[in-house]
């Protein structure tokens, strides 16, 4: 640790005010050379917001920036980029529509003679590329390839431009352990360099691994700034969330698996092109984990399962009988349920309030002659705002203003109001906060419990040993391997994926 | 006989305005029908109220090599330039129903109604009609900018000035419909007392006239008794109208402007005979004395 | 090939057959005749729609091109009628208007957060509305230097000719494919069709890029005027009805998406191209009713569509494949 | 019950207050505007020509809203009342084929839409441009005038002292308003119009939903049709709707609704329509020249939609709560 003390970027006394929400209160917030400083806090606590103040993204209520010691005001992204910033914002990724090479230089093409030197553009998009073990076609959209890749292309773009600042708001929610490593030498190479690193997560061990310094967001205000190296972990929680955390979040599975029989199978199940055919049987009262790498199959499962892409080869069976899953909504009557991974462009919708988002799935079932009165819709989310802790000023607030974990949140209530018998989390605690990543890792056991089948698609292997009682492998979109019972440990499933495994980076 | 057979390697393109009004597809009708009884090989092109389609169904005619053109243009101004290429190519062109603003060696001849003599006309009627008695008058303009709007608005003024009694009171477009001009009547009447004040309608077509004549019923007055209505045209309906006693006179504007065309291209074929500068057809006046419903039933056919 | 040139193939492809078949059936359409006519008949038109293109691209649209036409036609009528302006002071004085009054819809549109669609529909009814209010008549242009302009063309070989203003579309196609490939301007306006919360939080200066865009359009939709009354040496304030529809339709097969963010000017050439040649088709055949032409156009567009949308299918079904 | 409907006032107070402001505008440069009187049984005056002469936008407006909410847009609205267009048969054959048309051609444009997934603009400029077309194929371009009683009744018969256009307009319009609000159609629609993709995951029934949205505008432009047809007791295939999916446009976002889809109002649309409608039998009654129509229309147009602007909206909002002083709680007070 050799942070020289002195202060590149001052943020004091930052305000910003939302209709019906206060989302920073007065938050100082210092970043010093050469450090990589940790942006902590809960979900909503308001850690996007400061950032998109500091950016110029958002017009800040109150408060000054200084950059070198002389105050500032971005006014835009634009202008903030100018001075140096470079920031990896949450949720938002690139343009799909422009290559590769287009989305690093956006705004900033080398030119020759007026006219964007297209070749020249190209030629650096590779080269910084090159950096990340990317050997990409740049002249391609950016749409053609994985979600991973584009996060790593959002990454390259804001570290060339950051002079001074890099932030980056939760870059690595869609990372797998790899890519954390390759962008954490980045990060670390930058830090040599001088620069002032931001760095949002909800992964401690991230947190711990990296930064130097740690600063805590709680409901738009700020708790402290500390040493990393001095603050323990448990104290790190309680600073975020306020208050103890009861129990430690990994607890090991205790009790034995209660195998109830068999009620979904499929066989010689999969779509050309998406996922090789596989045989998979569910049981009543099991968790199945699914562990891979980034685009290995995982969500394409899901969606086949799910009918949101229709099966071309092989049957499904619930309870012994043949169905068609050829629609979501077909699965939905045979009560299944499905948390998408995207859940911006799949999850949410936007416009509508807390509550409908709840209702959606219950009342799409139910069907439109047969709604759900308003005091039976307002019962259903307040109870579920209860009981999964939705930070919301109220449920008539419009979804798309929740912060993302509280999004995420939403529409894990909105299946569980359907009470599936069969319900499908396609990273469900991506982007949420440690507390409320213990509870959904609770809340997951507790509906086993109760006899559920589950399926959970998570990238966080320590999580997925925690509460699948199997796991299946998968790999180049196919199915290789399923782990039970003692089986079931980190570094076996490493193994299984590891096993023979080179990742064909396009 | 020798004139229609050498007719019949005829090939002729005719540039129509568009289908906007029923007597606009009566005159289309009429021209197939013309030319199919001379053995014309007739190529009709819609220009959809553009002057720029008609333009460019001209160049595909000269480029086509046609033997004469016949053109019905939107508007008088911009035909020079392609007149000319018309020329240069020897394809004699005839203006049908409206003229144009370019020097008359472009073209060979123009076979129109005189649009400001048409208004002239329904003035004078209703001059003579009221005779002396003063007389507040509501007008129902085409659609704005459109040459018979501005020419039947002219005329109609023309053979009011001198007569102090007669006063033009209100005047709107109608855009040459039947709902607008209902839509319009039911203002004048209302913003006219209720139309106590109006003692005339003049419309620019008959289609408006039909429309307002609903709107008069519907305010409680007798059209044709209350408030005299004249207009313009001499569609089947208007004639309905005029048999029940619900309007009073109407100007014909002939649908049949092929027939003198194709006769004047035909003598010119065969001998070299330049027809004169502009064939006018005739601006018939119809009243109710002129046994409407006969009128309607031989109109009725037409395509109108 | 790149899965984003597919649309523009196909387009190109199928202009080509078409000609082709039209060629067999009326020999005449291959005169250099018809071919100097279709650029010479399209000229104004294809100018707007480049306008149209970016407009497009961005994920907007314009419908008041049509009336700016108009307005600008009369607005030189009247302005040449009445003063002793040269009527290249009067073109640079019009060019300006129409820049200014798309500068403001786009002002309107970013700043407001207004619908493109609502705004450009009221530019719409208001251009049309000045246009009438200056004059409802159509007013010949009787300048001597419009005589000059039109006397400008290159005579081709068999009687055609490439006009003044054939080639200035040619030029403006050729400036507008410079402007969208090789500007940051041009790929400022890919990035809004992308998505315009994207593309401000990644720097691009989203008001500026929007006001230009639909400056550039009220330039062109200017320019487009001042050809329109040279080919009809005429204001008129009636003229160009419906034009932003035949730009939209130009664009469209042309393969930009309406939805932004792809798309090629080149492609809209071809569009523009195709439809000349349906015209010129159907005005050689000769015998179609006024309303088939209506009902074919609505078919031919039909069609269209659902060919993109194969191809685009056809390649995304094969991408997953390989 | 009183919370909901001063959440209802407090939504349609901006198309109130603008109706207002023109009404008075208008009666300032003509005076008897507000005068009614009863005359051959039924209401007269320049109040009732607004609402009747409303009619076919009105019913536009309506079908329009709710395929506007899915995120769609339906520009062959005017071709399709234009071409509602039969004769020669009994009065119902004659309703059931115009209306039968009307749902085909929503089901047309709903299945291009749903099930090919072409952008709806352009989805439905296919059959704006084709399906006048096909009306004027269908009358040979003439004006068809018919004689039948019934028909005629429906364009300027009258009931309870109004004329049937605007009783038909109100009874589709509440029907309409009570179908999708009653039921969880409203929401579901809404739902689409805002993501179809996430909505389509839940199991909503998308493509049934959006092609019976189209159909419900064919269904109005139908409906739309025979009114402006019997008005005129004859069917113009040329003029019948022209530019009226523009005006229908117009009022549903002056209405409030966004373009982008999302939360609507049908009532608001309606009140958007008889803005635009105060507008037209203003100037008509104002007495100026016909050349000021589009400018003065489209000045007033202007000034009521940046009213309108989410920026200036805003500002009101805000004034609006630091005035109510309290957040809504109208849940609770069940
Ligand atoms: N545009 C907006 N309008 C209104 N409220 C907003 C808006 N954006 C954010 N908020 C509110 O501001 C608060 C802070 O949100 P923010 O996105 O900064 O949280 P966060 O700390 O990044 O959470 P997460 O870890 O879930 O991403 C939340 O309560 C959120 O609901
Ligand atoms: N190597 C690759 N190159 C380009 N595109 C890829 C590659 N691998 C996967 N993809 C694309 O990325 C998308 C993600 O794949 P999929 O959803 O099956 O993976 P996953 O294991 O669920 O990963 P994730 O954790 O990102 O959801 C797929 O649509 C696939 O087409
Ligand atoms: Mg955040
Ligand atoms: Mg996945």
């Amino acid at each position: 640790m050799q942070p020289n003390g002195e202060n590149l970027l001052s943020a004091t006394r930052i305000d910003k005010v939302f209709p019906g929400a206060r989302a920073l209160d007065k938050v100082d917030f210092h970043l010093r050379r050469g450090e990589v400083h940790a942006l902590l806090g809960e979900n909503g606590a308001g850690k996007s917001t400061l950032v998109k103040c500091l950016t110029g993204a958002y017009r800040r209520d109150g408060g000054t920036i200084l950059l070198d010691g002389v105050e500032v005001d971005p006014r835009d992204t634009f202008n903030a980029q100018k001075l140096g910033i470079g920031t990896v914002y949450q949720e938002v990724n690139l343009l799909p529509n422009l290559s590769v090479a287009e989305n690093l230089f956006l705004g900033r093409q080398p030119r020759r003679f007026g006219l964007v030197d297209v070749g020249a553009m190209n030629r650096q998009a590779r080269a910084l590329l090159d950096d990340y073990e990317l050997d990409l076609d740049v002249t391609r959209a950016l749409d053609s390839y994985s979600v991973a890749i584009q996060q790593v292309v959002a990454i390259a773009r804001a570290v060339d431009l950051s002079g001074k600042v890099l932030i980056l708001d939760e870059p690595t929610a869609s990372l797998d352990a790899h890519e954390v490593e390759m962008l954490f030498r980045i990060v670390r190479r930058l830090k040599a360099r001088g620069l002032g690193i931001v760095f949002i997560t909800h992964f401690l061990e991230q947190v711990y691994e990296i930064s130097d310094r740690i600063t805590v967001l709680r409901n738009g205000q700020l708790v402290g700034t500390r040493e990393t190296a001095t603050l323990e972990r448990r104290d790190l929680i309680s600073m975020m969330i306020g208050r103890e955390l009861a129990a430690e979040i990994r607890s090991a599975r205790e009790g034995q698996v209660v195998a109830g029989p068999v009620r979904y199978r499929f066989e010689n199940y999969g779509r050309k092109g998406h996922i090789a055919p596989f045989d998979l049987d569910i049981r009543a009262g099991e968790v199945v984990g699914i562990a891979g790498l980034l685009g290995s199959g995982r969500t394409e499962t899901a969606e086949i399962l799910f009918g949101a892409h229709r099966a071309d080869s092989g049957m499904a069976e619930v309870d012994g009988r043949a169905v068609q899953l050829s629609s979501p909504r077909r699965a939905i009557a045979h009560r299944f349920g499905f948390c998408p991974e995207d859940r911006k462009t799949a999850g949410i919708v936007g416009d509508l309030s807390v509550r409908e988002n709840i209702v959606l799935a219950l009342q799409a079932r139910r069907g439109w002659t047969r709604p759900l009165s308003r005091t039976e819709q307002n019962r259903i989310a307040d109870h579920y705002i209860r009981a999964l802790d939705i930070r919301t000023a109220d449920r008539e607030k419009p979804i798309r203003l929740l912060s993302g974990g509280n999004q995420q949140k939403a529409i894990l209530a909105r299946w569980l109001a359907t009470e599936p018998e069969f319900l499908i989390l396609d990273e469900p605690t991506r982007g949420i906060d440690v507390g409320a990543h213990a509870e959904i890792v609770r809340l997951i056991e507790g509906l086993r419990e109760k006899g559920m089948s589950l399926m959970v698609i998570s990238s966080e292997i320590e999580e997925l040993v925690a509460y699948s009682t199997r796991i299946v492998v998968l790999r180049d979109r196919q199915h290789v391997a399923a782990l039970e019972g003692n089986r079931i440990t980190a570094d076996q499933i490493i193994e299984a994926i590891a096993s023979a495994n080179e990742r064909g980076a396009a | 006989t020798f004139g229609s057979a050498s007719a019949a390697d005829l090939v002729v393109g005719f540039s129509q305005i568009g289908s906007e009004s029923g007597w606009r597809a009566a005159e289309t009708t009429l021209t197939k029908q013309q030319a199919e009884e001379r053995g014309i090989d007739l190529k009709f092109a819609d220009a959809q109220q553009k002057q720029e389609n008609q333009i460019k169904a001209l160049r595909s005619f000269i480029a086509q090599g046609v033997n004469a053109i016949l053109l019905a243009p939107v508007v008088a101004t911009g035909w020079d330039e392609v007149l000319q290429e018309a020329k240069d190519a020897e394809i004699p062109v005839i203006l049908l129903d409206r003229t144009v603003d370019a020097s008359d060696d472009l073209y060979m001849t123009a076979v129109t109604s005189d649009l400001v003599h048409e208004g002239n006309v329904a003035g004078k009627w209703l001059a003579d009609t009221v005779a002396g008695k003063p007389c507040n008058i509501v007008e129902l303009q085409g659609t704005t900018g459109s040459s018979p709007a501005i020419d039947r608005k002219k005329g109609f003024e023309q053979a009011l000035s001198g007569h102090d009694n007669l006063k033009i009171v209100r005047s709107q477009t109608g855009d040459f419909t039947r709902t607008k001009g209902k839509e319009v009547m039911e203002s004048f009447l209302k913003a006219e007392d209720g139309g106590k004040n109006i003692c005339a309608l003049y419309a620019h077509n008959d289609d408006m006239a039909v429309g307002a004549i609903q709107a008069i019923k519907e305010a409680g007055l007798k059209p044709g008794t209350d408030i005299l209505v004249v207009s313009i045209d001499a569609v089947p309906d208007i004639f309905q109208a005029m048999a029940a006693g619900e309007a009073n006179a109407t100007v014909e504007l002939t649908p049949n402007m092929a027939g003198p065309a194709f006769d004047a291209l035909a003598a010119f074929q065969k001998d070299g005979t330049k027809p004169p500068k502009w064939i006018q057809t005739e601006s018939k006046l119809y009243t109710q004395a002129d046994d409407p419903m006969k009128i309607y039933e031989a109109k009725k056919g037409l395509g109108y | 090939m790149k899965p984003k040139y597919l649309p523009l193939t196909a387009t190109i492809v199928i202009f080509v057959l078409s000609y082709a078949l039209c060629v067999m059936q009326y020999p005449n359409i291959l005169s250099t005749r018809v071919v100097g006519n279709l650029l010479t008949d399209n000229a104004f038109l294809g100018i707007a729609a480049v306008g149209m293109t970016f407009v497009i691209l961005s994920g907007g649209i314009d419908l008041s091109i049509g009336s700016v036409i108009a307005f600008t036609g009369v607005f030189l009528a009247v302005v040449l009628e009445n003063t002793g302006i040269h009527p290249l002071a009067a073109f640079a004085l019009a060019l300006m208007i129409a820049t200014l009054f798309g500068a403001l819809m786009g002002a309107i549109i970013h700043y407001l957060e207004m619908p493109a669609f609502i705004v450009t529909l009221a530019g719409m009814f208001l251009a049309r509305g000045m246009a009438f209010v200056l004059s409802i008549d159509s007013i010949a242009i009787k300048h001597p230097f419009y005589g000059t302009l039109k006397g400008f063309y290159y005579k081709l070989p068999g009687g055609g000719r490439i006009s003044l203003i054939g080639g200035l579309m040619l030029l403006v196609f050729a400036i507008g494919i410079l402007i969208a490939h090789r500007t940051r301007f041009g790929t400022d306006v890919y990035a809004l069709g992308g998505g315009t919360a994207t593309a401000k939080l990644m720097g691009v200066p989203v008001g500026r890029t929007t006001i230009l865009i639909y400056a550039l359009s009220g330039l062109l939709a200017g320019l487009s005027g001042i050809v329109f009354s040279l080919y009809t040496s005429a204001g008129y304030s009636l003229a160009a009805v419906g034009v932003e529809l035949d730009a939209i339709t130009a664009v469209v097969i042309g393969g930009t998406l309406l939805t932004g963010g792809s798309g090629f000017v080149a492609g809209t050439f071809i569009g523009i191209l195709i439809q000349g040649l349906i015209q010129t088709y159907i005005t050689f055949d000769g015998s179609l009713s006024s309303w088939w032409t209506k009902i074919l156009i609505g078919l031919l567009l039909f069609v269209f569509i659902l060919m993109q949308k194969g191809i685009v299918y056809a390649s995304r079904s094969k991408q997953r494949h390989a | 019950m009183t919370a909901i409907l001063r959440g209802y006032a407090l939504r349609l107070l901006p198309q109130l207050i603008a109706l207002a402001v023109i009404l008075l505008m208008v009666s300032l440069v003509f005076p008897g505007f507000f005068r009614l009187e009863i005359q051959n049984g039924r209401l007269y005056g320049s109040l009732i020509d607004i609402l009747n002469r409303g009619a076919p936008v009105v019913l536009l407006a309506i079908g329009m809203t709710v395929v506007i909410a899915t995120k769609g847009i339906d520009l062959s609205v005017g071709a399709v009342a234009a071409s509602s267009i039969t004769s020669g048969h009994s009065l119902a054959m004659t309703l059931v084929i115009t209306l039968g048309t009307g749902l085909l051609c929503g089901l047309w444009n709903g299945v291009l839409v749903a099930i090919l997934d072409i952008q709806p603009i352009i989805a439905t400029l296919v059959l704006m441009v084709a399906g006048r077309g096909i009306a004027q194929l269908v009358t040979e371009g003439a004006i068809l005038t018919f004689n039948d009683p019934g028909l005629i009744f429906l364009g300027s018969g009258s009931f309870a002292w109004l004329p049937l256009p605007v009783i038909i307009w109100l009874v589709f319009g509440i029907l309409v308003a009570l179908i999708v609000r009653k039921t969880a159609l409203g929401m579901l629609i809404e739902a689409i119009g805002v993501n179809r993709q996430a909505s389509t995951l839940s199991g909503v029934l998308t493509p049934v939903l959006l092609i019976a949205a189209y159909m419900l505008s064919g269904l109005c432009a139908a409906i739309a049709g025979i009114i402006a047809a019997a008005d005129i007791k004859g069917a113009d295939a040329n003029n019948a709707g022209l530019w009226l999916e523009l005006d229908a446009i117009l009022a549903v976002v002056i209405g409030g609704t966004s373009l982008l889809g999302g939360r609507f109002s049908i009532a608001a649309s309606v009140l958007g329509a008889i803005i635009i409608q105060s507008i037209n039998t203003g100037i008509l009654l104002s007495g100026f020249p016909p050349e000021f129509n589009l400018i003065i229309k489209a000045a007033i147009i202007v000034f009521i939609l940046v009213l309108q602007s989410p920026p200036v909206r805003n500002a009101f909002t805000f004034v609006a709560l630091l005035r109510a002083g309290r957040k809504p709680t109208e849940g609770q007070a069940r």
